[in-house]
């Protein structure tokens, strides 16, 4: 099938490499434009009561950071503008570095925030779906400290939360399972919490039906396109959007790519018929 | 009902008491009765903050939450049980921190013994387990089930005649996860037939695999496929050999074998992550036959357009069932595809029903 | 007695969870919440059991000279590596056996354990992944082939998708008038994702659901036991 | 001496960061030692978050601490050591008991919480009246997803021969599951190159800083 007009391909990982290195460098800032759904995510945060409280569950690893680090900063950047506080989770034991890491990142553009007040980090949990479904019934037995070995019951954060009821909504940035299905299928179809969430490009097909009528998702951010989307509603631009150039000369690459193998195959075959009679 | 009743309790109070309500206490339903709903108005007298408490003892009071919004509801869920009266208050400040009223009311919480807004989720269940199990045991009671051909099995006469005639091997791989995975489960009942039919031709089989317990599970079924078909003579103990855990390393070396060996037909059937991208590729520019199957949907694209054929997410299984005929795999996928007539059936009911405008289904079916 | 049992705690660990669902009254409430605890507390032994025999393995590997070996003895040390600072010092604020290490953090910026992970383990995973963006490129190059019908239009619908979702699509169509915005790229690709994907999306996530369904039933009910092992 | 250490960090990542790298040319000792260190330093974290996170506060704790409250936890504990004696191959069978509740928890749980959320609100979420849109475009649209969801679910019945309506319904199908492949195919080339660029934002930025980063 055509395979001595292979070239080597090596030469084209170069060409990928360069091809997504060149854009880095010299920047185009192309134009990019919001879609609904990105927007949906945009205004349940933005229609949530002042002091309302959401949980946020980082449930990734740094494989997946270039993607869903910078849609974690900006939603944690628009909660604490709106003055919602944050409950941080882990469903993926590494989601904890990814919290911390956020909050340093974030700490000098909001000096007063305070831990275990306007937000805490409750940190990892085993069990996936089923640990989730009994958050909902026992929340203080699944965490009953936080991250830094505090009782939960002298966080003031946490008056109230027994279960998910007087949960704003729930968030979850996800690479994978246990990850942004389970809570929908608990937070949102058991419980009744408004869910939304942030996922990697790879898992965005497989999630987007829960983005329906029903409003099992309210609003689904995929991939890094979701990230800079978000990053524009919020006027804060970041590592996401400073990608999206890189991102369409690869697409390119990739495109070009693609027309270039079929032709070569049909070219092939036209010429083995020809050649056949 | 439940709106009516709180409807006529603020209507009675206010007419009894004229004074405004600004604070409802209500049992929180279809639960054991451990929890009370507070929902409070103040856009009457206008608030700025409101602080609610609950009597623990006899004039002392616990925080129970604090809002700066006029309306809301709050759960209070700590240490609340069911036929006790709790009582609560209300108290409201204006812009500077100075108390506008104070309200007090009670209210106490009940048990339920049947959570009532789940009813349509019990009767789907209730039917989908009969189908399921009645489809069993009808197919163990010796009941033939009919499953449709798969296409993508067709290609295994058509690879092993290929491979007999070019005198090149077989290759096939069973997945990278480990025996506990359905997938791998069903690759393997396909390699069972497939080994079979290897043997009656005289074709050479490959099988590398990632996984110990694949290995030696692997090894039997090949080794007795060989004896089935009555040539056990045939069968190569190192055909099925173990190559690493690790994802890229199994990969390299499956690479490497197929850059080698250039068998005439690869098979990729079991659960694959992303290696299945570099597995298809390779095959491809080979030039083997190709056919793959996996239920890891985001994979599914890499083996579509790289491979001549595909058995898609659920066909993994059908296809196992239908060379196993196996009554459980077999009765259950029966039941299962019950289930997909229902929902079918349902649908489009429902589909006419909302064009008319009647949305009594949708509501019924619609679970909070 | 090796697997009645086990059968029989299956069984009715599975129908109290399915009753508790719809009986919200005392027993079934508790039981299941105290199941579920008891879910987190086993699956921890689990991950701990994954590691170890993780441990085991290369144990065996070093042992018989299997071929490689050496690099298995690397995967050990720095998983001890990993595990004894973890316990000294602890990581983030979570203090270890020794305490906090305030000298050794104060040196390194972070904590040792948190260092490791920082500047060795977040690159490692993070390259490997990106590894395939490479594999994509030339495996679009070399096999993404439309020979049918069907991957005909997975590659268009590839396509258009890839153009809509960078800037290079707004770019590209961006001239249109309003009233053929709906052939503009970005729109044709989140057209292409909420109707046409998710029907497929859906009917994929049906079938499965089914499937998983069947199969929940199956354990509960006894008759699929290969979780227990060998007869 | 926290700067030196700092810029160690960073020279350490862009190393390993080439050390994976070179696999691309071809599979060599350095991208072996990588991705075995990889694979150590993954198994150290686990362990050591699953002792101080899960272990540690939701089963020593309570039972050191609050003994006579939390006596129940007994049974857990037990049950987890059961599970770790899977390690031993002579007494491998006592692990089936704390499986047998793991697998029975995650069976009830899941034959509910997949057909709530995966069948029957997938069902409703369908239930729409495709004429009711904005525009003629989503009118379209709204056609499209019913009738591709119900066409893609008969291409997974398998219980009778797929001729006649019902091989048409099955083909138009597979049509809609081809085009859902394709925005699969689309997303995942994404979330790929985001990956590399990344990489790259490290190297070109932190690293190099030719970039800002």
């Amino acid at each position: 099938m055509g395979k001595a007009k292979q070239i080597d391909r090596r030469w084209l990982f170069l060409l990928i490499f360069f091809g997504v290195a060149f854009p880095l460098i010299f920047t185009l800032g192309l134009p990019l434009e919001t879609t609904k759904n990105v927007q949906m995510v945009y205004d349940l945060i933005d229609n949530m009561p002042k002091g309302s409280k959401a949980l946020i569950s980082f449930d990734y690893d740094p494989a997946s950071m270039p993607e869903l680090h910078p849609m974690a900063k900006a939603i944690v950047k628009h909660c604490f503008d709106k003055d919602i506080n944050l409950i941080f989770t882990a469903m993926w034991p590494m989601g904890v570095q990814m919290a911390d890491d956020i909050i340093y990142q974030l700490k000098d553009d909001y000096p007063d925030l305070e831990y275990g007040e306007d937000y805490v980090n409750l940190g990892f949990k085993a069990g996936g779906m089923i640990t989730i479904q009994s958050m909902g019934k026992n929340f203080r037995e699944v965490f009953p400290k936080d991250m830094n070995g505090n009782n939960i019951d002298e966080l003031p954060i946490m008056e109230g939360i027994n279960n998910f009821s007087n949960i704003g909504f729930v968030f979850s940035l996800s690479a994978g399972a246990p990850g942004i299905k389970e809570w929908v299928q608990i937070a949102h179809d058991a419980y009744g919490r408004p869910t939304s969430g942030g996922v990697t490009g790879v898992s965005a097909p497989a999630i987007l039906p829960y983005v329906n009528e029903q409003q099992q998702l309210t609003g689904l951010l995929a991939g890094l396109k979701g990230a800079a989307e978000y990053e524009i509603l919020l006027k804060a631009p970041g590592t996401a959007i400073s990608g999206m150039d890189a991102q369409s000369a690869a697409h390119l690459i990739i495109i070009i790519f693609i027309i270039i193998g079929n032709v070569n195959y049909w070219r092939n075959k036209k010429a083995e018929k020809m050649g056949g009679k | 009902m439940k709106n009516i009743i709180i409807f006529l309790f603020i209507f009675f109070s206010c007419f009894l008491f004229s004074q405004e309500v600004l604070l409802i206490i209500s049992d929180k339903p279809n639960d054991d009765g451990s929890a009370l709903l507070i929902s409070w108005d103040t856009s009457q007298i206008v608030s700025s903050k409101i602080t609610i408490d609950r009597e623990i003892a006899n004039g002392e009071f616990i925080s129970i939450t604090n809002s700066e919004e006029l309306t809301g509801t709050f759960e209070d869920g700590s240490n609340i049980n069911p036929g006790i009266k709790y009582e609560y208050r209300l108290t409201a400040f204006d812009n500077n921190g100075e108390i506008i009223q104070i309200y007090r009311t009670s209210g106490e919480s009940s048990v339920q013994w049947f959570n009532k807004k789940k009813i349509s989720l019990l009767i789907f269940a209730i039917l989908i387990t009969i189908s399921i199990v009645y489809y069993i045991f009808s197919a163990r009671s010796g009941k033939d089930l009919y499953i449709r051909k798969i296409s993508g099995l067709e290609s295994m006469d058509e690879s092993v005649g290929r491979a007999t005639e070019m005198g090149r091997p077989i290759l096939f791989i069973p997945g990278t996860l480990d025996l506990d995975d359905m997938q791998t489960i069903a690759g393997l009942t396909i390699l069972r037939r497939l080994a079979q039919k290897a043997a009656e031709y005289d074709a050479k089989l490959i099988v590398p695999v990632c996984r110990s317990m694949v290995l030696s599970t692997a090894k039997e079924i090949v080794k007795e496929a060989y004896m089935k078909a009555g040539r056990p003579d045939a069968y190569d103990p190192d055909s099925v050999f173990y190559l690493t855990d690790d994802q890229f390393g199994y990969v390299a070396g499956v690479d490497g074998i197929i850059v080698r060996e250039k068998p005439a037909a690869n098979f990729f059937l079991g659960a694959f992550y992303a290696e299945s991208l570099i597995l298809a590729e390779t095959g491809f520019s080979s030039g083997a036959i190709q056919t793959a199957g996996t239920a890891m949907p985001s994979q599914l694209p890499f083996f579509v357009v790289a491979c001549d054929y595909t058995l898609i997410g659920e066909e993994l299984f059908a296809a196992s069932a239908y060379l196993s005929k196996d009554p459980h795999q077999l009765g259950s996928l029966k039941g299962q595809d019950f289930g997909k007539a229902i929902f079918i059936v349902v649908l489009m009911i429902g589909i006419i029903l909302e064009i008319s405008g009647i949305h009594f289904l949708k509501d019924f079916l619609t679970l909070h | 007695m090796k697997r009645k049992i086990p059968l029989l705690i299956t069984f009715t660990v599975g129908i109290i969870l399915i009753i508790s669902e719809f009986i919200p009254h005392k027993p079934f409430g508790q039981l299941s919440g105290e199941l579920e605890i008891w879910f987190l507390i086993i699956s921890g032994f689990a991950i701990l059991l994954g590691q170890l025999s993780l441990f085991k393995v290369n144990i065996l590997k070093i042992k018989y000279k299997q071929r490689d070996w050496q690099f298995y003895t690397i995967t050990l040390i720095s998983f001890i590596i990993m595990v004894t600072l973890g316990f000294l010092w602890g990581t983030g604020k979570s203090a270890g056996m020794l305490g906090h290490g305030e000298a050794i953090s104060s040196m390194l910026g972070y904590k040792p354990f948190d260092y490791l992970f920082h500047n060795i383990y977040q690159h490692l995973q993070a390259t490997m992944f990106s590894l395939l963006a490479f594999f994509i490129a030339s495996a679009a190059y070399r096999a993404f082939i439309g020979r049918t019908v069907e991957s005909n239009l997975l590659l268009a619908s590839a396509v258009l998708v890839m153009l809509g979702n960078t800037t290079l699509g707004s770019l590209l169509t961006g001239w249109l008038p309003e009233s053929l915005n709906f052939l503009h790229l970005p729109k044709v690709s989140e057209f292409i994702m909420t109707f046409p994907t998710t029907a497929g999306q859906r009917a994929i996530m049906i079938g499965a659901g089914l499937g998983i369904i069947g199969s929940s039933l199956r354990i509960i009910l006894g008759i699929e036991r290969s979780y227990l092992g060998g007869e | 001496m926290e700067q030196f250490f700092a810029t160690l960090g960073i020279w350490l990542g862009a190393l390993f960061t080439f050390a994976i790298f070179s696999f691309l040319y071809k599979d060599n000792p350095f991208y072996k030692t990588a991705e075995q260190i990889f694979v150590g330093l993954s198994a150290g974290y686990w362990s050591v978050y699953t002792i101080f996170f899960i272990l540690i506060p939701n089963l020593y704790e309570p039972l050191t601490q609050n003994f006579n409250a939390n006596w129940i936890k007994l049974i857990p504990a037990i049950l987890g050591i059961m599970m770790l004696l899977r390690l031993i191959p002579k007494i491998e069978w006592v692990s089936r008991f704390p499986l047998s509740i793991v697998i029975g928890t995650t069976s009830g749980v899941f034959f509910l919480r997949y057909l709530k959320s995966d069948v029957l609100n997938q069902l409703t979420a369908t239930m729409i009246n495709p004429f009711l849109g904005e525009s003629w475009v989503i009118v379209i649209g709204k056609i499209m997803l019913i009738i591709g969801t119900i066409c893609g679910v008969v291409y997974f019945y398998f219980s009778k021969k797929h001729i006649g309506a019902l091989g048409v319904s099955a083909k138009i199908g597979i049509y809609f599951l081809m085009v859902s492949f394709g925005a699969a195919f689309g997303y995942t080339a994404m979330a790929r190159i985001s990956l590399l660029i990344g990489r790259l934002q490290f190297l070109l930025g932190d690293w190099l800083g030719i970039i800002q980063p």
